[in-house]
């Protein structure tokens, strides 16, 4: 049975890096639709991670909110404001040295620090399967507040984009 | 001028009215439904499936319709009824026949066409030529399968052309019939009528 | 979830952070930010449910918190792209380097 | 390819596309570009751009006699030949001044009116098909249709291209085995219509579709010389079946259907009723139809030779109700075998001027059904 | 009934068989590759005979035969298709972007193609039991939009952006009444699996199917006029609407690519059929017949009306259609699940006769309140 575990690690690397490639594709694409398809890749990969942690509720959800519903507006967006022609214009300010040497210096730092604190992992938690029950139960007692106010906040963002993008209608 | 007011005014043809939302739309369905379960077992003429597979069967057709022209011929194709004219040459619309006359070996034109083409692929069927033709020599056929790979075969020569009267017969009976009289009794005034000057062509009253 | 150590995930977090956070910086047209800003997201969502999943009491919470970033990252894209909407049909142009009316 | 609208484009804000509705698409029933300027859905401006099946007919008829030009008027209004012959062989008629004897006429209105309702049908299921209900009317129509089209090749010897009506009468009789089968077509087809109108007339998707869409309202109508059922439809009550009396029409009493609000679904609604009142003019038609011979005597000689027709030197027009509108020929005579100059004034030409006024405003969607339902055919628009 | 676990034992006959031969978790894997290779094979064969079917209903509703020249009744004729679509010239635009006028419909198949894990298609036939069944299907099924855009995009033509658009939006304006009619049924039966799902529906000769309650009966109209705009088909076939887009946003794909795309759709009708009987009409359950024919019978029985509706309806407007899902439907659903929580909560007569009031008073207010859609009554004058 071994092998099946060291086929899913293997899985769970190849899907790390895969995750990381799509991401790179983002960051450094030209064509912005092109880009936006990365995104969703990746997106979908991280919805794959999810189930490699078995919280498969928050992979449906992932797919479901990002890839179904974050990406469809991105992608009205990109097609409202690109052209058909799609010249490719230079999509890269002059800042990329500073901000690449900045990053770099942030990453080694939080690196070390990742690797040298002894995380407390607990036998207990790993066995738990948090199932869709637990959540649903949790999100109505425990977080029965913020689950409110997340409400509000969306329908608040929904009124101000509407205004914000509607056209004064032709008289 | 608007003549909304002075017409009266037929209730009957206001539309029906709708008792909910989904009703006109459920009747639709209701007749769709109808018609699918009724093609299985109507008869083609009262709306049943009346398509013919056509390959294998075909419509008959009507006496009347008219497709490409042809030339008839009494007893041998040397011998057609065509005099070459040259009248339906003049008449036809798209200018798609040619007419030769025949002449012997001292040059006097013989009463027999050399040589008569007609392009099937002007020709628009009107039937002009069919009806100009003092001699009842050019009629038109039912034979619409007449597609070829190359247009000049569709360029066809007399020989293709001529079809023999009992074939006339086989298409059109009644006209045949109808035009064979009409020159019997031509030929037969022309007997009776022969030391005087042969009578003029014959008419042939189209049935 | 043994089968993985719990380092290996936080480095590839980290990674998706800062290429996300690069993107922010270095990309001229305000939709490729948004995108990038995205990213960044997701890479703190992975952090939760994996400090979830090992090393806190109730399982649930890192999940529960997920959906909850889940659904502010969908705030800020709509608000975000109906803000570029209206660039767009104003100025005719959606590069962040172009819009600078403020800076003199 | 020139833009018309190079410079709208340009400055107009949000998404103002600039599409051909181009000369090959599927419903522009014919060869014929619209070209459109859309903003999102909405249209702001189109220019239909015609002449893609000109065939140069006008010029044909001066080199060719009376007799054999009546083939190449079936070819104008390609979905029903019948009104074209109809109206060239009475200009004809009215130049040299010959009358037609009562036989004839009575047939003549017979096949007028079976032409009509062959193309109300075709027009209604054209419509409906445009509003995308995957062929089920338009075969249904089709299926009456197919009787029709048996009589006319029963009788004139084409489906379509019917070249059937002559200077003084028609070309052949109308044997008692054709008045059966026209009477058997005509009970059958109000079992159909009913039918038809049970599946379509209450159809609520018809009724969002086109109830207020493509209103054309009675003053930019007869400002725009629209006729035929598009200008019934807005209220207009102007039948030249009424107003002329042309041929024997004066003696049969049927109604003309008028719309109120002049929009698509008015459009679709008065083309039905206008095949009820065809199917009661053919019944009374046939039921008159007297005994006597279907041609003038004089111009049957002229069917054998043709080029003794000589008309007087002089001009006439003459028009009669086509199924798209009022369809008249101007024909000028110089006394030779050929006219001079034949004109035809084609309804479908003339309708297409109210397409703009309709359609800015409505979606892409409607401007397909707006232009199914004026009724055009584009070899009488281009001739 | 013997026959009912027919391919259960089959398949585990088939398991017993490579056990003696392989170690353990080839065995394991064995069954994950069997019921794959089965889905994969059941997909496509599905989809060619739908064409089929829906090529026959539609010619006998437009009384004429349907295609009966390939094979006896045309049985042959999907073959004689595919391979027309294999030899077909595989045409790409110019300007397109290459990549993505590929990719996307291979991205579009996907999805359809992974809805199948979730749908029970017998008893304890279900590929994948997952316990977020439905939860998956419906993110799945939110997928669709991508392929759409990429497909639309990629084509570089007016047309295919144009029916894009509306696809996109055509989607999304039906998927939160979908899943918002999905809900009632999870609260009946308290899960998310669908075989469990399927269960609960069990007993009473069919009688406690979902959709004879009253809730039951508005949610699955609900969740059929959705899927059947999930999956572009007339009334709401705007996006490749022939008469104005030509064919939408697969306008610049031809041969292979095309069928691909042409897959898809009939795949997810049939999916989305297949899910609408597992919510509402008792999946498997069924008196006498094996639960496969059972459930194989009323999906089909679904399809056949999805046909049905093809041959009949006109098509939508692009404002009548998100009218009638934002203004008409998704209120409904709302008032659905308040009706189905007033089911659980009162006595069973009194729950039936103010259910079944509340479902028909809802439907007559929301009538009202589209005044749009109500068709005008009009006169017309007979002047002479």
């Amino acid at each position: 049975m071994e092998i099946l575990t060291l086929a899913a690690k293997i899985g769970a690397y190849a899907l790390m890096t895969g995750v990381l490639l799509f991401a790179l594709g983002v960051v450094a694409l030209r064509n912005l639709f092109h880009s936006a398809l990365c995104l969703a890749a990746a997106l979908i990969g991280i919805a794959g991670l999810y189930l490699f942690f078995r919280a498969d509720f928050l992979a449906a959800v992932q797919i479901l909110l990002y890839v179904g519903a974050v990406m469809t507006v991105i992608i009205f967006a990109i097609m409202l404001t690109e052209h058909l022609s799609g010249k490719t214009t230079i999509q890269h300010n002059r800042q990329s040295l500073p901000a690449f040497l900045g990053i770099a210096a942030l990453v080694t730092v939080i690196a070390k620090v990742i690797l040298q604190t002894p995380w407390p992992v607990t036998q207990k938690a790993l066995g738990a399967h948090t199932s869709v029950e637990g959540i649903g139960t949790a999100l109505m007692t425990v977080y029965v507040f913020p689950f409110e106010v997340i409400s509000v906040v969306l329908i608040a963002a929904l009124i101000g984009a509407v205004i914000i993008a509607k056209r004064e209608n032709p008289s | 001028m608007s003549g909304a007011g002075c017409g009266k005014e037929y209730g009957k043809f206001v539309k029906k009215s709708v008792p909910f939302f989904g009703w006109g739309v459920l009747c639709g369905l209701w007749v769709t439904l109808k018609n699918f379960i009724t093609s299985y077992f109507r008869k083609p003429d009262e709306g049943g499936i009346f398509t013919v597979q056509y390959p294998e069967e075909c419509l008959p057709d009507f006496e009347a319709s008219r497709n490409f022209p042809f030339l008839v011929y009494d007893e041998t194709p040397e011998k057609p009824r065509c005099v070459a004219c040259g009248i339906c040459e003049r008449e036809c619309p798209v200018k798609c026949i040619h007419v030769l006359m025949a002449k012997d070996e001292n040059g006097k034109p013989l009463r027999r066409p050399a040589a008569f083409d007609i392009d099937y692929s002007l020709c628009m069927n009107c039937g002009n030529c069919e009806e100009v033709c003092p001699f009842n020599s050019i009629f038109m056929d039912h034979e619409h399968k007449i597609a070829a790979y190359d247009r000049k075969d569709l360029m066809r020569p007399m020989q293709k052309l001529l079809k023999s009267n009992s074939y006339f017969h086989s298409i059109r009976p009644r006209d045949a019939e109808a035009i064979d009289r009409a020159i019997k009794e031509a030929a037969e005034k022309k007997k009776a009528a022969v030391p005087a000057k042969p009578a003029p062509s014959p008419e042939a009253p189209k049935s | 979830m043994t089968l993985i150590p719990v380092e290996h995930v936080l480095i590839f977090s980290l990674l998706l952070f800062a290429i996300g956070l690069y993107g922010t910086l270095t990309r001229r047209n305000i939709i490729g930010i948004l995108i990038s800003i995205e990213l960044m997201l997701n890479a703190a969502n992975i952090n939760l449910v994996v400090f979830a999943k090992t090393t806190s009491l109730s399982p649930e919470t890192g999940q529960v918190f997920a959906v909850f970033v889940i659904a502010i990252a969908a705030v800020t894209v709509a608000v975000g792209l109906a803000i570029v909407l209206a660039l767009y049909r104003s100025r005719k142009t959606i590069f962040a380097d172009e819009v600078h009316l403020l800076k003199w | 390819m020139v833009s018309l609208f190079r410079e709208k484009t340009q400055r107009a804000d949000g998404q103002v596309l600039e599409i051909n509705f181009g000369p090959q698409h599927p419903s522009t029933h014919g060869v014929f570009r619209l070209h459109t300027l859309v903003d999102g859905e909405t249209i702001r401006e189109v220019k239909p751009v015609m002449g893609y099946l000109h065939r140069n007919q006008e010029q044909i008829s001066e080199n060719l006699t009376y007799t054999g030009f009546i083939g190449f008027t079936d070819r104008m209004d390609y979905i029903n030949a019948i009104p074209n012959n109809f109206s060239f062989v009475l200009a004809a008629e009215k130049l040299a001044g010959i009358e037609v004897p009562e036989r004839a006429d009575h047939i003549r209105i017979i096949m007028a009116e079976l032409a009509r309702i062959v193309n109300h049908m075709a027009v209604v299921g054209f419509l409906l098909n445009d509003l995308g209900a995957a062929f089920t009317p338009l075969l249904y129509a089709f299926r009456e249709r197919e009787l029709i089209l048996d009589i006319f090749e029963d009788l004139t010897g084409s489906r379509m291209m019917c070249n059937y009506f002559r200077i003084g009468g028609v070309k052949s009789d109308l044997s008692e085995q054709h008045l059966a089968t026209i009477k058997k077509m005509a009970a059958r087809l109000p079992k159909f219509l009913d039918e038809f109108e049970t599946l379509l007339t209450n159809n609520e998707i018809l009724c969002m579709r086109c109830q207020n869409t493509g209103i054309l309202s009675p003053e930019t109508a007869v400002n725009s010389g629209i006729t035929g059922p598009a200008l019934r439809a807005s209220g207009v009550n102007y039948d030249i079946r009424k107003t002329d009396r042309y041929s024997l029409y004066g003696r049969f009493d049927f109604k003309v259907p008028l719309g109120k609000t002049g929009d698509v679904y008015d459009r679709y609604y008065v083309r039905i009723l206008e095949i009820r009142e065809s199917l009661n003019i053919l019944r009374q038609a046939v039921a008159a139809l007297p005994r006597g011979e279907f041609i003038n005597k004089k111009t049957a000689a002229f069917i054998r030779s043709p080029r003794n027709f000589k008309p007087p030197v002089g001009e006439a027009y003459a028009r009669t109700e086509s199924p798209k509108g009022e369809l008249g020929f101007y024909i000028l005579s110089d006394g030779t075998p050929q006219p001079w100059r034949c004109h035809a004034r084609a309804p479908s030409l003339i309708n297409l001027s109210a397409l703009e006024t309709m359609c800015v405003g409505q979606k892409i969607a409607d401007m397909m059904i707006i232009l199914g339902s004026i009724d055009i055919v584009l070899g009488e628009t281009d001739r | 009934m013997i026959f009912d676990p027919v391919f259960i034992r089959l398949k585990a006959l088939f398991l017993d068989l490579c056990a003696r031969f392989f170690p353990e978790w080839v065995v394991m894997l064995a069954s994950i590759v069997i019921s794959a290779v089965v889905i994969l094979v059941m997909g496509p064969v599905i989809m060619m005979y739908l064409t089929l079917l829906e090529r026959k209903l539609l010619g006998r509703i437009q009384n004429r035969y349907g295609p009966n020249r390939v094979g006896i009744w045309g049985l042959l004729q999907p073959v004689a298709d595919g391979i027309k679509m294999f030899i077909k010239e595989d045409i790409v635009p110019a300007h397109a972007d290459k990549i993505i006028h590929l990719l996307a419909p291979v991205v579009t198949v996907v999805p359809s193609l992974m809805v199948f894990l979730v749908v029970p298609f017998g008893n304890g036939m279900t590929a994948v039991n997952l316990n977020i069944g439905i939860l998956y299907f419906v993110a799945i099924s939110s997928i669709t939009t991508i392929p759409i855009f990429m497909g639309s995009w990629a084509s570089r033509n007016k047309f295919s952006v144009l029916g894009g658009m509306r696809a996109a939006a055509q989607m999304i304006s039906y998927e939160a009444p979908m899943t918002l009619a999905i809900v009632p049924v999870i609260m009946a039966s308290q899960t998310l699996a669908t075989a469990t799902i399927v269960e609960s529906q069990g007993g009473g000769f069919g009688m406690n199917w979902f959709i004879f309650t009253p809730w039951g009966l508005l949610g699955f109209i609900i969740y059929f006029f959705c899927a059947i705009a999930e999956c572009n088909r007339p009334p709401f076939d705007l996006p490749e609407a022939e008469s104005e887009l030509i064919a939408g946003f697969h306008t610049e794909y031809s041969g292979m690519k095309f069928a691909l795309f042409y897959m898809a759709e009939y795949m997810n009708a049939f999916t989305l059929s297949a899910i609408a009987v597992t919510l509402f009409l008792g999946g498997w359950q069924g008196p006498f017949l094996p639960s496969w024919i059972w459930f194989f019978g009323k999906t089909f029985l679904l399809v056949c009306v999805m046909i049905w509706f093809r041959g009949t309806f006109l098509r939508f407007r692009v404002d009548h259609l998100m009218g009638f899902a934002w203004k008409f439907l998704l209120p409904l659903s709302l008032i659905n699940i308040l009706i189905a929580g007033l089911w659980f909560l009162t006595p069973a007569i009194a729950a039936w006769a103010l259910t079944a009031g509340l479902v028909v008073a809802s439907f007559f207010v929301f009538v009202k309140l589209n005044k749009t859609f109500v068709p005008e009554k009009r006169t017309y004058v007979l002047a002479d």
